[in-house]
C-alpha cells in the first residue's frame, strides 16, 4: 500500500514516494546474522587488537567472510558469483558494521563494488567475481590532496595509450597523479581511481600491485579506519566504463553517499545505545543519571536524530535501488544528516559517560573519532548540504 | 434505526470484496451533489459512515486497515463525509467506555452531528500535570453540581457537550479521584469565553463551570476511574492527530478527506505561508546564492524530509505489527521543524519580517507563525514533558522521583486553580 | 586598576582595554531613578493604552521627562542645555527603557541626539536645545524600502541648491526619495534624514513640517514601537557637517548599534527575569517547574546570555565614550548578540510560561514581538556578524 | 624561622607603599638568574611569597588587592616565584582549618615546595556527587587505615600528600560522614597509577589505597566534618581557576606569572592549537571571504570577548564590593566556547581534519583540542552541573526533590565504588 502512496513534499507538488521502509523477513534474517557475525567476530578487544596491528586485515577472516557469509559479493550480480542484492541490503550490512566499528575494509571494497557494478561488465566482471570470492580487497581513490570529493576535485590524469582519449576508448590508459584519503588504501589489491580525460571524469581500475603505483598510510584521527595517499605514475589502468562519463560518475557518489550514510546510522545507533546504558546504570545523588532530565533529554533528542538517520539511509538506499531521481536529493541529505547526527551522538555519549570518556580503554572515543572524521570524508555536511540546495533548485 | 444493507460484508473482507461493496451502496445511494441531513441519516445507518464501528454499534465491523479503501471509494465517487470513524474521538471513547443506554443515546447523534464535542481537560492549574485538575464535582442525587474552570478548549463554541474529567474525591493521590462525564453544555452554569490569543484568532476558550449540572447517567465509566477514560480518550485523540500530522510539516490531505479537521486547528504551522515555498521565497528575495541562506534552506528541507520518511517507517513498522519508537518522536520533531521553518523564513524576509497586516502580508503570515510554532512546541505536552515521554517510554530511562504520586491530593501542592485570559 | 589592565585579545596580540565596567554611584542613582521613572509612569497598563492610541507619544509626559529628569538633554553638551553625558549613560536609560517597552520616542530621539552632537555645532545647537528641552520629538531615517541598513542602502538624493554639492557645500540642499523602517516617523518633529551626494552618504536635518514630507504608518509586528515610511519631494534640509562624510555616518551607526543593543539587553534581562519569576510560582507535579532541569537549564543558559548581552552593551558603551578603536568591531558585535539574546530569551520565556503565553493577556508576546522586529531593525544579527567579521580582518 | 624585613608594612598599606617596600626588599635579596633554595627560604621567611598570609605565619597581611602590586614588582625584578598565596591552595586550607601544630609542620614546607599536594577526592563512584565517595577511614588508636579508590588526581606522582576526603561514618547523611586528611602518599598503601587518556597525555591518575595509613595529627577539622573542609578547600580550588580563566580563551598570563599552572593542567583549551588564530586560518586556508565562514567565526570571536568583558566586569563588580552573577557563569560559557572553537577549526580544516600526528601537526592539535573540550564540559562539574549550580545559587530557582538528602548513606542508592582504568 505504501509503495503507491502518494504524500506532498516541500516543493508543494504531489511527489511519488519510492516504495520504502518495507522490511522483509529476510531483511531482518540477514540483519542478525551479520550482527551475530561482527559481535562475535569484533567484539571491542579484537577491535582494538586491530587498532594497534600494522593492518587491519586478515585475510582469513576476510575469506570467511566471503565465503560463509557471502557479504563481499552481496551487492555483485549473480552471474558473477554474487547474491544479486541491492542497496538496501547493503546499508543494512553497513549499518551493522557501523555499529561496531569494524575495522576491516569492508565499506572501502562495498564502494568499489557498488562502482564495478555500475561499470561495464566485460570489463569489471573479472574484478567482481575476485570480490565475490574474497580474493581481493578492493578500494576507491577519490579525493586528492587538497580534500575535494566530487568531480571538480579530480585532477589525476589519465591517458589513452593508443586510441585517441575520446570518450569511446576503451584502449589502454595511463594514470597519473596523488590520490589522497583512500580508504583501506595500504591494503587494497585493486584500486577504483577517479581521473579525468581531456572529456571528463571516470572511474578506472587500478591493480595495486602494478608499476607506477606507490603507497603510504597517512597518520589518522580516527582509529578504526585507515587511509593511505596513492602516487599514481603513469600506471596502466582500465576504465570501467566510457572513460568520461561523469554522470555515471556523479551516480556512483551518490551511491556512496548513501552507503556512508548508512554506516554512519549504525554508529549513531550504537553510541546513543551506550550512552542509555550507562545513564540507566550510573548512579549519582542517590538515583540513576538518566532520571535526571539534563541527561534525558540529551537522549531523546539524540533519539529524535538517531532515528531520522536510519530513516534517511533507508529511504536513500531504496531510492536507489528504485532508480527514483529522488536519489540527487536524498543522497546528499542523508551524508550530511547522518554524518552531523553520528557526530551529536559521540559527543553527547561523551558528555553522558562524564569522566570515564577520556580514558583511552573506555570505548566511547573510538566512535567520536569514527563520527569527526567520517563526517569529512566523502564530502562535509556543509558540502553535502549545498549540494542539495542546488539539487532543490537553489 | 433502518435495516442496514450490505451488512454482509465479513470482518476479514478483503480490500476488493470491501471495494466492491463501498461502490454499489454508492451507485445506488449517493448522489452527485448531495450530502443533506436525509444523505447523512442514510449513511450513519448503512454503517458506511464509521465502518470499523461494531454492526451493532452503526458501523460494520470491518479490521481499521480497511478503513482506507472505504474512504478511497467515497473520494472516487465525490461523496462525504465517510470513513468518520478515526475522528470520532467521541463516539469511541463512549463505545469503549459506556453503557449500552449511553451509546444508544449518545452515538448516532454524533454520528450524525447532531451532537459535537469539546474537551474539557486543561485547567488553568493543570496544564502538563492534567493529573492535578481541581474542577470540583459533587454528587446530588442522580446528579453531579460541578464547579470550576477549564481552558484551551478549541471547539467550545460549536460544541454541544463536553468530554468532563472532574475531582470526586480529594482524599486520594491525584490519579484516583477523578470522574469523566459527558457534560451538556447548554445550561446556565457553562460559561464559554474566546481567549483572545496571540495569533489574532480565537480558536481558544475558557470553560467557567459555576454549579453547572450533570446527571449520573451522563458519567462515563466508574466513580473516581475517570483517569482510565481520559486514557483511552487521549489515546484516540493521538490517533488522530498521528494520522494528520503524517510526517510532511506540509499540509497533508489523505485520501480519506476531513481526517486532518482537528489537527489543522491544534497545529497552525500546517497553514504556515499558505505552504508557500521557501525556495520560491529565497529566489524572490534574492538569496538563492547565498551560502548562508542555502545551508540554511537545507537543514529545514532536510529536518521536514527526514520526518515524513519517520513517519512513512512508522506505518510501516506498524504494518509488520512491530512497535515503533517512530510514533513517538514526531510531534517534538515537528516542534523543531515549525521554530526553524519561522527562523528561515524570517531571515529570507530580513528587514521586511518586522511588518504586518496589510503593509506585507508575508510578513504578517510569517509573524503569525512565529506563535503558531509555540502553539505546537507547547500545545498537547510541551517538548520539555514529549522529551520525558521519550526518554522514559521509548528509551526505558528513569522516571524522577514523583513527590505528589502518593500524597492525597488535598496535601499536594498545587497551582493557582483559576486564572481569566479573556 | 582594570583601566590599565591588558589582556590577550583573539587575536593572539595584547590590546589595551578601555576603561569598562566602573559603575559610580552616579551611574547606579541614574539607574534607580530611571526605573523608578519607568515603572511609575510606564506600567503594563499604561504600555497597553499607548499601544491601542492613535499615538504613543503624549506631549505632556514627553515634556516633564525633559524637565524634570533631562532624559533627553542626557547626551546634549552642557552649553547647549544637555546634562553632557555619555555613551554610558545613555546605555543605562535604554537599558531601563528597555526592560518595560517604553513605547514613547525615546530610542529615535536618543539616536537622532547621536547624530546631532556628532555634527557640526554651528548648524545642530538649536536642535540639541530644543531636545533637550522636550520641544521636539526627533528620529533617524536611514534605511528605506529595501531594508538596508548602511550606507550602501541609502538611495535618498540629496542636491545642492546653489552650491557645488561637493564636500565643502553648506548651501541650502533638497532631498528627494522614500525613507521607510523609520522609528517614530509619524510623530517625530525632527528628522534626521540619510541621502547620498554625488561625493558620499551625509546626514540631513530635515523638519518634519516642511513642504515635501509625506509620512505613512506601518503597520507593524512590534506593538510597542512604530515605525513609519517617509516620502521626500526636494524637501529643505541642512547637512549635520560636510555632507559627503561617509565616514562620520559609519561612526554614526556604530553609536547607533551600542545603544541599541542596550536596549535590547534589558529587555533580554526583564524577559529572563519574568521566566524565572514564574518558574517558581508555577506548580506542576506538585512542585515549582523551576525545579525541574528542563526549565532550570533553559534559565541557566539564557542568564549566560544575557549577562553576556549587558557586558557587550556596556563595553561597547564605554569604548565610544573613549573613542577606543575597539569601537568598530565591538558595535556590530553588539548589536548581533543582543539582537540574538534578546530574541533567544523571549523565546525562552514563551516556552517557559506555557499556553498562557499566548494569551494576548499575558506580556510575554509584546517582549517577543520587541525582540523578533528589533532584531532585523538597525542591521540583522547575520548583517551584523558579517561586519564583524571584515572588521576582525576577514 | 629567620627574622623578617619589612614587616612594618600595616595591613591597609597603600599601593605605593608596598611598590617600594617589594623594590626595596628585592634590591637588597634578589640577584638576577637566582632562585635556588636559599632564595626560595629567604623569600618564604621574608613574608613576600605569600604576602596575604597572616604576619605569623609566613605572610605580611596584606590586603587581597595589594597582591597583584607584589606580583608585578616581582615580574618587574625579574624574580620568581612570588605572590604564591592564590595558588596555595593546600597551605591555604591547611591555614584556615589546621591546628597551629599543623600549620607549623605543613605551610612552611608546601611554601617552600618541599611538600607538595595533590587532591584525593573524586572516586569512580563520586564524580558530580561528591558527597557519595565510598573510601572509607576507620580508627586504629592514633592512626587511620584508608581503603577505597580515587580518580583523577592530577599531580599524584609529583606530589608528597594528598587532601584526602573519606567516609568516616556511615550511618549518618552523606554529608555528615566525611573527615579530611593530609595523607603522606610514601607508603606502601598507596599505589598510583597514571591514566592513559584519549588526548593522548596522562596527566590525571588514579589513586589505589590499600590499608594506607595516615595519623590523627594529620587530620584537618573534626572528625566527620570533612565537608565543611572541602567546601573550603574548593573555594581556593575556584579562586585558581577564575584567575586563571580571567575570561578570554586565549592563553592569558597575569603579571604574577606561575598563576595558571593548575588551571593550564586542568583546562587543556589553553593549549589549544597553540594559541593560533582562527583568522589566520581562514585565510590560509582560503575560505575568509566564505560566508558560512565568516558567520562562524563572528560567533566564536564573539563568545570569546563576551566572556572576557564578563570576566573584566566580574572583577569590576567584585571591586565595588558588589555581589555578581557573572562569576558563576564563566565556566559554562567556556565550554560552549571550547566546543564552538573545535567546530570552526575542524570546518576549517575539512578533510585534511580527519589527519592526525605528523602527517598533519595543525588538524593533530584541533582533534587534541576536541578531546580537551570536554574535560572543560566535564571537569570539575559538568555542563549540566553548572546549569544546576547558575539555576539554584544565582537565579534562586528551587532544588530539585533530593532522594538521598536525609538517608543513612548505607542505605542510599549507590554507584560502583571502584573501577581500574589504568
Amino acid at each position: 500500500m505504501l509503495t503507491t502512496g502518494q504524500y506532498l513534499g516541500s516543493t508543494g507538488r504531489l511527489e511519488a514516494t519510492v516504495g520504502t521502509f518495507e522490511f522483509t523477513d529476510d531483511h531482518e534474517a540477514l540483519r542478525s546474522t551479520v550482527r551475530a557475525f561482527v559481535e562475535e567476530t569484533f567484539p571491542e578487544a579484537q577491535v582494538r587488537r586491530l587498532m594497534a596491528a600494522p593492518s587491519a586485515l586478515e585475510r582469513p577472516v576476510w575469506e570467511r567472510m566471503a565465503r560463509e557469509l557471502g557479504l563481499q559479493g552481496l551487492v555483485v550480480p549473480e552471474e558473477h558469483g554474487g547474491a544479486g542484492a541491492g542497496p538496501v541490503e547493503l546499508a543494512i550490512v553497513l549499518e551493522e558494521f557501523g555499529r561496531r566499528l569494524v575495522p576491516v575494509p569492508f565499506l572501502s571494497t562495498a564502494l568499489a563494488t557498488i562502482a564495478l557494478t555500475g561499470g561495464d561488465r566485460a570489463v569489471t566482471a573479472g574484478y567482481l567475481e575476485a570480490v565475490a570470492e574474497g580474493r581481493v580487497v578492493a578500494t576507491v581513490a577519490l579525493a586528492e590532496d587538497d580534500g575535494g570529493w566530487d568531480a571538480a576535485g579530480v585532477h589525476c590524469a589519465a591517458v589513452s595509450d593508443d586510441g585517441d582519449g575520446g570518450a569511446g576508448d576503451r584502449g589502454g590508459w595511463r594514470l597519473t597523479g596523488t590520490k589522497s584519503f583512500v580508504p583501506d588504501g595500504m591494503d587494497a589489491d585493486l584500486l577504483v581511481v577517479a581521473a579525468r580525460t581531456p572529456a571528463g571524469v571516470g572511474l578506472f581500475a587500478v591493480d595495486g600491485a602494478a608499476d607506477g603505483v606507490s603507497r603510504s598510510e597517512l597518520e589518522v584521527f580516527d582509529l578504526t579506519r585507515r587511509l593511505a595517499r596513492v602516487r599514481l605514475d603513469g600506471v596502466a589502468a582500465t576504465p570501467l566504463s566510457a572513460p568520461a562519463d561523469t554522470a555515471a560518475f556523479d551516480r556512483f557518489l551518490d551511491a556512496a553517499r548513501v552507503a556512508v550514510a548508512a554506516e554512519q546510522a549504525g554508529g549513531a545507533d550504537f553510541t546513543l545505545a551506550m550512552a542509555v546504558g550507562y545513564a540507566k546504570e550510573r548512579v549519582q545523588f542517590g538515583r540513576a543519571i538518566g532520571s535526571f532530565q539534563a541527561i534525558k533529554h540529551l537522549c531523546a533528542d539524540a533519539l529524535v536524530d538517531v532515528e531520522s538517520a536510519r530513516s534517511a539511509a533507508y529511504y536513500g538506499a531504496w531510492a536507489i535501488a528504485q532508480d527514483s531521481p529522488e536519489v540527487a536529493t536524498v543522497a546528499p541529505l542523508a551524508k550530511a544528516f547522518c554524518s552531523d547526527t553520528f557526530f551529536a551522538t559521540a559527543q553527547t555519549n561523551m558528555q553522558v559517560h562524564g569522566g570515564i570518556s577520556f580514558t583511552y580503554e573506555h570505548p566511547a572515543h573510538l566512535y567520536y573519532r569514527r563520527a569527526k572524521s567520517g563526517a569529512q570524508l566523502w564530502g562535509s555536511p556543509r558540502a553535502n548540504r549545498d549540494l542539495l540546495a542546488t539539487r532543490i533548485g537553489l | 434505526m433502518t435495516a442496514r444493507a450490505g451488512a454482509d460484508v465479513p470482518v476479514e473482507a478483503s480490500v476488493e470484496q470491501v471495494r466492491a461493496q463501498v461502490a454499489a451502496w454508492l451507485a445506488e445511494n449517493w448522489q452527485p451533489g448531495g450530502g443533506g441531513p436525509q444523505w447523512r441519516e442514510r449513511l450513519v445507518d448503512s454503517g458506511w459512515a464509521a465502518p470499523t464501528w461494531p454492526v451493532e454499534w452503526f458501523g460494520r465491523g470491518l479490521h481499521r486497515d480497511l478503513r482506507r479503501v472505504v474512504a478511497e471509494e467515497f473520494t472516487r465517487a465525490g461523496a462525504k463525509p465517510a470513513a468518520l470513524d478515526v475522528t470520532q474521538l467521541f463516539a469511541n471513547t463512549i463505545l469503549a467506555h459506556g453503557t449500552d443506554e449511553q451509546k444508544r443515546s449518545f452515538v448516532r447523534p454524533l454520528a450524525l452531528g447532531e451532537q459535537q464535542g469539546c474537551l474539557l481537560y486543561s485547567e488553568p492549574g493543570a496544564g502538563s500535570d492534567l493529573a492535578a485538575l481541581q474542577t470540583r464535582a459533587e454528587r446530588d442525587g442522580d446528579t453531579w453540581v460541578v464547579n470550576g474552570q477549564k481552558v484551551w478548549t478549541s471547539g467550545a463554541r460549536e460544541a454541544t457537550h463536553g468530554f468532563l474529567v472532574a475531582r470526586t474525591d480529594w482524599d486520594v493521590p491525584k490519579h484516583r479521584g477523578l470522574t469523566f462525564f459527558w457534560l451538556p453544555l447548554d445550561q446556565p452554569g457553562v460559561d464559554i469565553r474566546p481567549i483572545h490569543q496571540v495569533t489574532g484568532g480565537s480558536e481558544f476558550n475558557e470553560v467557567f463551570l459555576t454549579d453547572a449540572v450533570v446527571a449520573d447517567s451522563h458519567r462515563l465509566g466508574e466513580v473516581d476511574g475517570g483517569w482510565r477514560v481520559l486514557q483511552t480518550a487521549l489515546g484516540f485523540e493521538r490517533l488522530i492527530m498521528g494520522a494528520a500530522a503524517g510526517g510532511s510539516s506540509r499540509q497533508r490531505r489523505p485520501a480519506g478527506g476531513g481526517e486532518t479537521t482537528l489537527a489543522d486547528r491544534q497545529s497552525p504551522w500546517t497553514r504556515q505561508i499558505g505552504g508557500a515555498d521557501y525556495v520560491e521565497l529565497a529566489k524572490k528575495v534574492g538569496k538563492a546564492d547565498d551560502p548562508v541562506t542555502r545551508q540554511e534552506i537545507a537543514r529545514l528541507y532536510t529536518l521536514e524530509k527526514v520526518n515524513a520518511w519517520n513517519g512513512l517507517r512508522a506505518r510501516a513498522d506498524a504494518g509488520r505489527g512491530a512497535s515503533s519508537p517512530l510514533a513517538s518522536i514526531g510531534k517534538l520533531a515537528m516542534s523543531r521543524i515549525v521554530h526553524t521553518g519561522v527562523s528561515v523564513t524570517t531571515n529570507l524576509l530580513g528587514t521586511s519580517s518586522v511588518l504586518d497586516g496589510d503593509t506585507d502580508p508575508v510578513a504578517a503570515e510569517v509573524n503569525r507563525s512565529s506563535f503558531a510554532a509555540f502553539v505546537t512546541s507547547i500545545g498537547g505536552g510541551t517538548d520539555q514533558i514529549q522529551r520525558n515521554i521519550i526518554g522514559e517510554r521509548v528509551l526505558g530511562l528513569p522516571r524522577e522521583p514523583e513527590v505528589d504520586k502518593l500524597v492525597p491530593f488535598r496535601e499536594v501542592r498545587k497551582a493557582q486553580a483559576t486564572r481569566r485570559f479573556s
